[in-house]
């Protein structure tokens, strides 16, 4: 369904959103962020992107899976945590953060189904705005089979064309948003259709940042697991979580039981995020460490966007928002790790 | 002036004479205007070197890589590895070496003096230049800087887009080197805890409510402890893993290991962390500003670690990093140490 | 798993009182790895020891705990009640419910509330101890005795007698410290110098005693059972062996100083002996008197000395010892002239204190034996003592009662009327206390006897005029104003703990009480013991004593010591720090704070001395990576007591 | 009528000095609130200040670190080292806007029952209008 939605009415159709829980971006401290909207009235339409990706609603950096507590003499009582009920939006999505979602989406899906996740997944909408200028100087969407104005992911994408939305409702989720205030849509004309087309491609040129030939990076890579190559790359890494916890489509948990009470036991198994990049990640309890140093944990990052996930799910797990890049204190750049991957050898 | 010739004639002749193994230094950024750490070993690297107000890292934080690389090697190369510091870069290695981490023949010290000036906080600047992708950055005429852009120069009051730090920083230029590029000129500064005055001004619940508001942001990507070149732990206290494991490790060990606090990043466990790691750093931390400036949700670590800095030189008129024969702030007392808050 | 048991004692109604036992022991009884819970109304009494004993035995209990008064009362009770059932000793550990609790609170419920928290935590603690055997280390069996009066010599005697070697070491030229100088003593007025000097004599010439004099302890390190001591020989320029006591050296010293012996009242020479009965008896060259010690400087004893005796060439020497044991006996000093300036003393030549009276009475003293007054050699007809000066006056003085006084007053007055039959003797007091065997009888004496007349009250002024020293006080008795023109007068002064005894004391590590005097173990239960295990205290330096009291001490010290010397090993308690080699990165700081000298760094890496090390965990805390932590006292253990502190 | 808060306070006491001195106040029968929870220590010096935010995370009102007077140490100098630590623990946590009667420290030696009772009555005293220390604590 596509629709058209003047700036003017915006505020009345946010409005009419009042009984979901309502995510939009907000600045302090000079940073981006998600978070629940204190006034619906005026959303900043003009923000680049979050520094932490919405993928934090669906995938909180950490979240009770049960409580246990015992009254004495050893019988345990175990009570599951699943998230509250209640109908979320998040409103402002870059295209590449709801791509990063339906990436994770194949990862906690499959044999099972996550329900921590898709219960958020299923109650949550996600309305995208596509990019007129890049976000971050960063972006490199196209190179990984996304755009500033995909819609995979989304169930609605906002395309500003000044005066006006152009509205792409995508799956009923969608529909149902926009059936909250039916009156407030009208029909496109053709040249708004033509509009947006022109504005979707003059933002694609906009994006100056590529990987060339990406395709032969996951076969590249196969021959260079044991390549000093990757000593000499992360010799300014300084092992940080940087550049996982900020990814969109970075999803390793870790899950700790927090006792609160040793007599009588009590308390709970909460789940957080973990990364790669930590020397504990592949700790054992032996001692031995099968990723030693940050070499090897650099890899791991690569191999697992560029090689594993590919042969798992035949996508990038990388969606080319640049935070990596941007964040990263050292300013270890994927894109430039890439293109070395690839003139490897050659 | 540090002459960026000389610097590298002296960096080529270290490595054709081979009296390093290599050397760390800055090279211009892959994108944007800040430099990057670069590990040179080869002559014709040097070339790549570079020396400007965008050399913010604390190189000596490689240091503590190169002894881990240097602990996991058969027979390890024992050279000493040239690093190019700062003021503050300097001092860290004061501490380290204090401390007895590296010794003195583990690192051959090139020492660059900030001249009176020092970097650009990056933050400060893109704020100021909003949209302009700057390309150079120079020392204009008195205490300005010159920002060379796609469209032209401007020029900026040092005082605006310099790093806090070097607002309030108590050495301009190297206190330990091999070699010294530049004059030992300090800025003058009128008060090196001006930025303290913020928070201590505050009543009490207002502290707390500007650390909660600030603490609570953080995401625990433990990139403040990863840039800190005084964070050399093995294991840091707060983690609970048992990485100092070894095949000798009893079971009762392993077990002892303590969960001082939980992997949820909550407003109190975020607490714990940094406080243990403002205190374990008291009498160490030599504002190089890495923390702060790491930080991906700007959490102004600074704040914290300057706080103790100050308590340190005005209760026990402890100075960070200045003589690597003296004994750490917690190792030594004197018998006049203020009791006033001990009923 | 872990299988803990908890006993908790009613201490008949000292705990249960205000604790309520009962649900005590079923709260525990549900904590996680508490397989037993027991009450008791006295566990530390035999029955109460055997359901311990039986328990281990029965529920196979790995850890126990017990609830009762403070572990410095029966830990070790308990301690051997597991050991004596098969535990380890240190898998059992005390919950104190009652110092810290029955007694301290009323309410019942909050009371038991707390009760519980402090068990558990006890429970939480042992539970992660680990067994430890204590360390045993050779002992030196050699004694230092440091101080040449009574109580030192005493304390050497005894423990050569049980032969033992022995170390004595005396700052000043001859031993017999404060007793050499007395004329008569008190109850019995026999000669002093009469019953001192054939001990003194003996000391010398015993084999397993190795005298000292004209020395000074340096340094002391080690611990108990094995100190090491530096001892600095000060040159006396005389050497004893050759020195055949001929006197010509001091006819011909030219220099002439205050003898230190009559306490000023009369002078010696640069060179000199310090009395007759000097032990050792030979010459010392005062080098703070002598004006050089070069022929050209003066030289004239040196060149009239036959048997060349005199060596300008002498040199301090620092001689190393290796003791077990030491004993601190540096007696004590009068309090100082100047502060007693409100009594003309240091002004009027015939205000004298209690040992410059001593002198004055002496045979061997200024006057031979026959008392006159300083100023004009006239015998005093009106002599006035005065008690307390400087003692029990927390104002302007020292607070304490210098014990002695009441005493030798009483005697000196007593002395002066055998001497002077037709004098007067005043005495002013505030109380007179004479406990002691024949002490009342003795004041007795001295007022029915010889007529001394007590005053009780205190001098306002003394003044001299016209010759005689006018003494205005007041009896408090009758309430009338006293004037008396006296003749002399005899402050009674504080005893106050010896010069430079508070110097040694911080060599020897041991602790000083408010006032200065060496500081006991316990008032009551340990009072020739210091707190530094190995180190005991005899004699006036560790407060005011008469001569029996100080003799007494001295052998208990010495028996104190021979408990030690005595031993093959000695056994030092096992909780000790332990380094994690893996996390330690060998930055000394540990080293740097350790108050023993137990750490030290070997290849990078710290390395505890577990004999030197006291558990204080001062490193512990020092540590930024928790690399190093004190046996049984870890943080995971305090981590954990927190916790069920607080509940958690 | 709702129940009056009772802080929960830790108190970290050396063994010779002020553990000594907590059982003379028992000894004594002196009486003091029971809001305390005494954690015996070998030395003042030990007590690291990993413990102090540790007991204000897991849920304490209040701590105490008490030590020997200084030169009373029985570990010679512990204390000293003790006192300047906690000074700046205790600058660190009135920085971040912790209530200063939170952590507090005092020198008892092993004859000021008087003292310690004092301490502990005025210590709760000056807790109880603070209400539960929440800012350090870990939501239970």
């Amino acid at each position: 369904m596509e629709k058209i939605l003047t700036k003017k009415a915006f505020p009345q159709w946010i409005k009419k959103l009042e009984s979901y829980k309502l995510y939009t971006p907000r600045k302090d401290e000079d940073i981006w962020n998600f978070e629940v909207t204190k006034d619906s009235e005026n959303i900043e339409l003009d923000y680049q992107n979050s520094v932490v990706s919405p993928k934090k609603i669906i995938f909180p950096q950490s979240e009770i899976l049960l409580e246990f507590s015992s009254s004495g003499n050893n019988n345990l009582e175990i009570k599951e945590i699943l998230p509250d009920n209640e109908a979320v939006v998040i409103f402002g999505l870059r295209p590449c953060d709801g791509r990063s979602l339906a990436l994770i989406d194949k990862v906690f899906s499959g044999d099972f189904q996550d329900p921590y996740y898709w219960k958020r997944r299923n109650q949550t909408t996600l309305i995208g705005l596509s990019c007129l200028q890049p976000p971050s100087p960063n972006c490199f969407c196209l190179s990984v089979d996304g755009s500033p104005h995909s819609v995979e992911g989304l169930d609605i994408l906002l395309t500003d064309l000044g005066d006006k939305f152009y509205v792409e409702s995508l799956t009923e989720k969608g529909d149902k948003l926009l059936g909250k205030a039916k009156e407030l849509f009208q029909e496109p004309k053709p040249e708004d259709k033509k509009a947006v087309k022109k504005i979707h491609l003059e933002s694609e040129e906009k994006i100056k940042r590529r990987i060339k030939d990406i395709k032969s990076i996951p076969s590249k890579l196969k021959e260079m697991f044991d390549s000093p190559f990757w000593d000499e790359e992360s010799l300014s890494c300084i092992r940080c979580g940087i550049c996982t916890y900020l990814c969109p489509t970075c999803h390793c948990f870790d899950i700790n039981d927090e006792v609160t009470s040793s007599s009588p036991l009590k308390g709970k198994r909460v789940r957080t995020w973990d990364t790669c990049q930590f020397p504990d990640f592949t700790m054992h309890s032996s001692g031995h460490n099968p990723r030693p140093d940050k070499a090897s944990r650099l890899r791991q990052r690569m191999f697992h966007k560029f090689k594993y996930f590919v042969e798992l799910y035949q996508n990038f797990q990388c969606i080319g928002c640049g935070r990596c890049i941007s964040y990263c204190p050292v300013r270890i750049d994927i894109i430039n790790v890439l293109d070395k991957v690839k003139d490897h050898g050659s | 002036m540090v002459n960026i010739d000389n610097l590298k004639e002296e960096v080529k002749k270290l490595i054709v004479d081979g009296k390093v193994k290599y050397i760390i230094g800055y090279e211009k950024g892959r994108n944007g205007l800040m430099s990057n750490p670069i590990f040179i070993r080869k002559p014709e690297d040097v070339e790549k070197l570079v020396w400007d107000h965008s050399c913010v890292y604390n190189l000596a934080k490689f240091l503590v890589d190169e002894k881990r690389r240097k602990a996991r090697e058969k027979q390890p190369d024992t050279k000493p590895v040239g690093v190019i510091v700062k003021g503050c870069d300097s001092r860290a290695i004061v501490v380290l070496l204090q401390e007895k981490f590296i010794t003195r023949n583990d690192v051959y010290i090139i020492g660059l003096s900030c001249e009176k000036t020092g970097v650009v906080d990056e933050r400060k600047l893109t704020k100021k230049l909003k949209q302009k992708i700057p390309e150079k950055i120079e020392a204009g005429e008195k205490d300005t800087f010159i920002i060379t852009a796609a469209d032209g120069k401007i020029e900026i009051p040092a005082e605006e887009i310099l790093a806090t730090r070097c607002l309030e920083c108590k050495a301009n230029f190297p206190v330990i080197y091999d070699v010294l590029f530049g004059e030992k000129t300090n800025r003058n500064v009128e008060n090196p805890y001006k930025t303290l005055e913020n928070i201590e001004s505050l009543p009490q619940e207002g502290k707390w409510k500007f650390w909660e508001e600030q603490l609570s942001r953080c995401i625990r990507c433990y990139a403040c402890r990863s840039a800190c070149p005084m964070c050399y732990c093995d294991e840091c206290v707060v983690d609970t893993i048992n990485f100092a494991v070894t095949a000798d490790t009893t079971a009762e060990e392993k077990a002892a290991k303590i969960k001082w606090l939980e992997k949820s990043p909550l407003s109190s466990e975020n607490f714990v962390y940094h406080l243990v790691r403002a205190i374990h750093l008291a009498g160490r931390c030599v504002d190089c500003g890495e923390c702060e400036r790491v930080c991906p949700v700007h959490i102004p670590l600074r704040l914290l670690n300057k706080k103790l800095e100050k308590e340190a030189k005005e209760l026990f008129g402890y100075e960070v990093g200045m003589d690597p024969s003296l004994p750490s702030l917690i190792s030594c007392f004197k018998d006049e140490d203020p009791q006033d808050f001990i009923r | 798993m872990k299988r803990t048991g908890v006993f908790i004692c009613h201490c008949g109604i000292n705990i249960a009182g205000t604790v309520d036992i009962k649900k005590v022991a079923a709260e525990l009884s549900c904590h996680p790895g508490v397989v037993h819970s027991e009450e008791y109304v006295y566990m530390c009494s035999d029955p109460g020891q055997n359901l311990i004993v039986q328990a281990i035995k029965e529920k196979k209990l790995d850890h126990i705990v017990v609830a009762c008064c403070s572990p410095t009362l029966h830990e070790t009770t308990f301690r051997n009640t597991a050991k004596s059932s098969g535990l380890n000793s240190f898998r059992c550990e005390i919950a104190n419910i009652r110092e810290q609790c029955s007694w301290v609170h009323k309410d019942m419920n909050k009371a038991t509330e707390k009760a519980i928290k402090i068990t558990k935590s006890a429970v939480e603690k042992v539970r992660r101890n680990e067994s430890l055997e204590p360390l045993s280390v050779p002992v030196t069996r050699k004694a230092l005795v440091i101080g040449g009066g009574i109580a030192g010599i005493q304390s050497a005697l005894d423990l050569a007698n049980s032969g033992f070697e022995v170390i004595l070491v005396e700052r000043s030229p001859s031993i017999g410290g404060h007793m050499i100088q007395l004329s008569e003593t008190f109850p019995t007025l026999d000669c002093s110098q009469c019953i001192l000097t054939p001990k003194m004599v003996e000391v010398s010439k015993y084999p397993k005693i190795k005298l000292m004099t004209y020395s000074e302890v340096q340094e002391v390190s080690g611990y108990v059972g094995n100190f090491k001591v530096k001892i600095l020989k000060k040159p006396t320029y005389v050497k004893a062996d050759k020195c055949n006591l001929c006197d010509e050296c001091t006819k011909v010293c030219p220099i002439l100083v205050p003898n230190e012996f009559d306490l000023g009242l009369t002078g010696r020479r640069a060179i000199y002996i310090p009395f007759p009965q000097a032990i050792p008896a030979s010459y010392t060259l005062d080098i703070k008197a002598c004006p050089g010690l070069l022929p050209i400087a003066c030289g004239k004893c040196f060149d009239v000395c036959k048997p060349r005796a005199i060596d300008y060439d002498m040199k301090p020497q620092v001689i190393e010892e290796e003791v077990g044991a030491i004993i601190v006996a540096t007696g004590y000093d009068l309090y100082d002239k100047e502060n007693m300036a409100e009594y003309g003393y240091g002004k009027y030549a015939d205000v004298l204190d209690g040992l410059q009276f001593e002198r004055l009475c002496s045979a061997s003293g200024p006057t031979k034996g026959k008392i006159l007054r300083p100023s004009d050699h006239k015998e005093p007809k009106e002599v006035v003592f005065i008690q307390c000066s400087g003692s029990r006056d927390p104002e302007q003085h020292y607070p304490y009662c210098s014990k002695i006084c009441c005493m030798y007053t009483a005697k000196h007055a007593m002395l002066y009327k055998h001497h002077v039959h037709d004098g007067q003797a005043y005495i002013f007091y505030i109380d007179i206390r004479s406990g002691g065997k024949g002490y009342e009888e003795f004041v007795q004496r001295a007022v029915e006897e010889d007529g001394v007349l007590y005053l009780r009250g205190k001098v306002s002024k003394i003044f001299e005029e016209k010759g005689k020293i006018k003494v205005w006080g007041v009896d408090t008795l009758t309430g009338k104003d006293i004037e008396i023109d006296a003749d002399m007068v005899v402050l009674a002064m504080a005893t106050r703990p010896s010069k430079g005894s508070e110097e040694l004391a911080k060599k020897l590590k041991i602790a000083l009480d408010k006032d200065g005097f060496l500081a006991e173990a316990h008032p009551k239960l340990r009072p020739v013991e210091s707190i530094t295990s190995g180190m005991f205290l005899a004699g006036a330096a560790q407060a005011p004593k008469d001569i029996p009291e100080a003799v007494a001490q001295a052998s208990g010290a010495a028996a104190k010591a021979v408990s030690i010397l005595s031993q093959e090993r000695l056994y030092h308690a096992p909780t000790v720090a332990k380094v994690n080699l893996n996390l330690c990165t060998g930055c000394g700081m540990c080293v740097q704070v350790c108050p023993y000298e137990a750490l030290s760094l070997k290849d990078g890496k710290v390395e505890v001395n577990d004999v030197l090390c006291e558990g204080c965990g001062t490193c512990s805390a020092t540590c930024l990576r928790a690399a190093i932590q004190v046996k049984n006292l870890t943080p995971h253990q305090v981590h954990e007591m927190i916790k069920a502190c607080l509940g958690g | 009528m709702p129940e009056e808060f009772e802080p929960k306070i830790v108190a970290f006491l050396c063994k010779w000095c002020s553990s000594a001195g907590s059982d003379l106040a028992g000894v004594s029968r002196m009486e003091y609130p029971p809001n305390v929870i005494p954690i015996q220590v070998m030395c003042s010096g030990s007590v690291s200040p990993l413990y102090i935010f540790s007991a204000l995370n897991k849920g304490a009102d209040g701590v105490l670190v008490s030590g020997c007077h200084p030169g009373d140490c029985h570990y010679i100098k512990g204390n000293m080292y003790a006192r300047r630590r906690l000074a700046l623990v205790k600058k660190l946590l009135e920085y971040i806007g912790l209530e200063p009667e939170r952590f507090q420290v005092s020198w008892v030696s092993a004859a000021e029952g008087t003292k310690y009772t004092q301490i502990i009555k005025d210590l709760v005293k000056e807790l109880k209008p603070l209400g539960p220390q929440t800012k350090l604590r870990r939501n239970p």
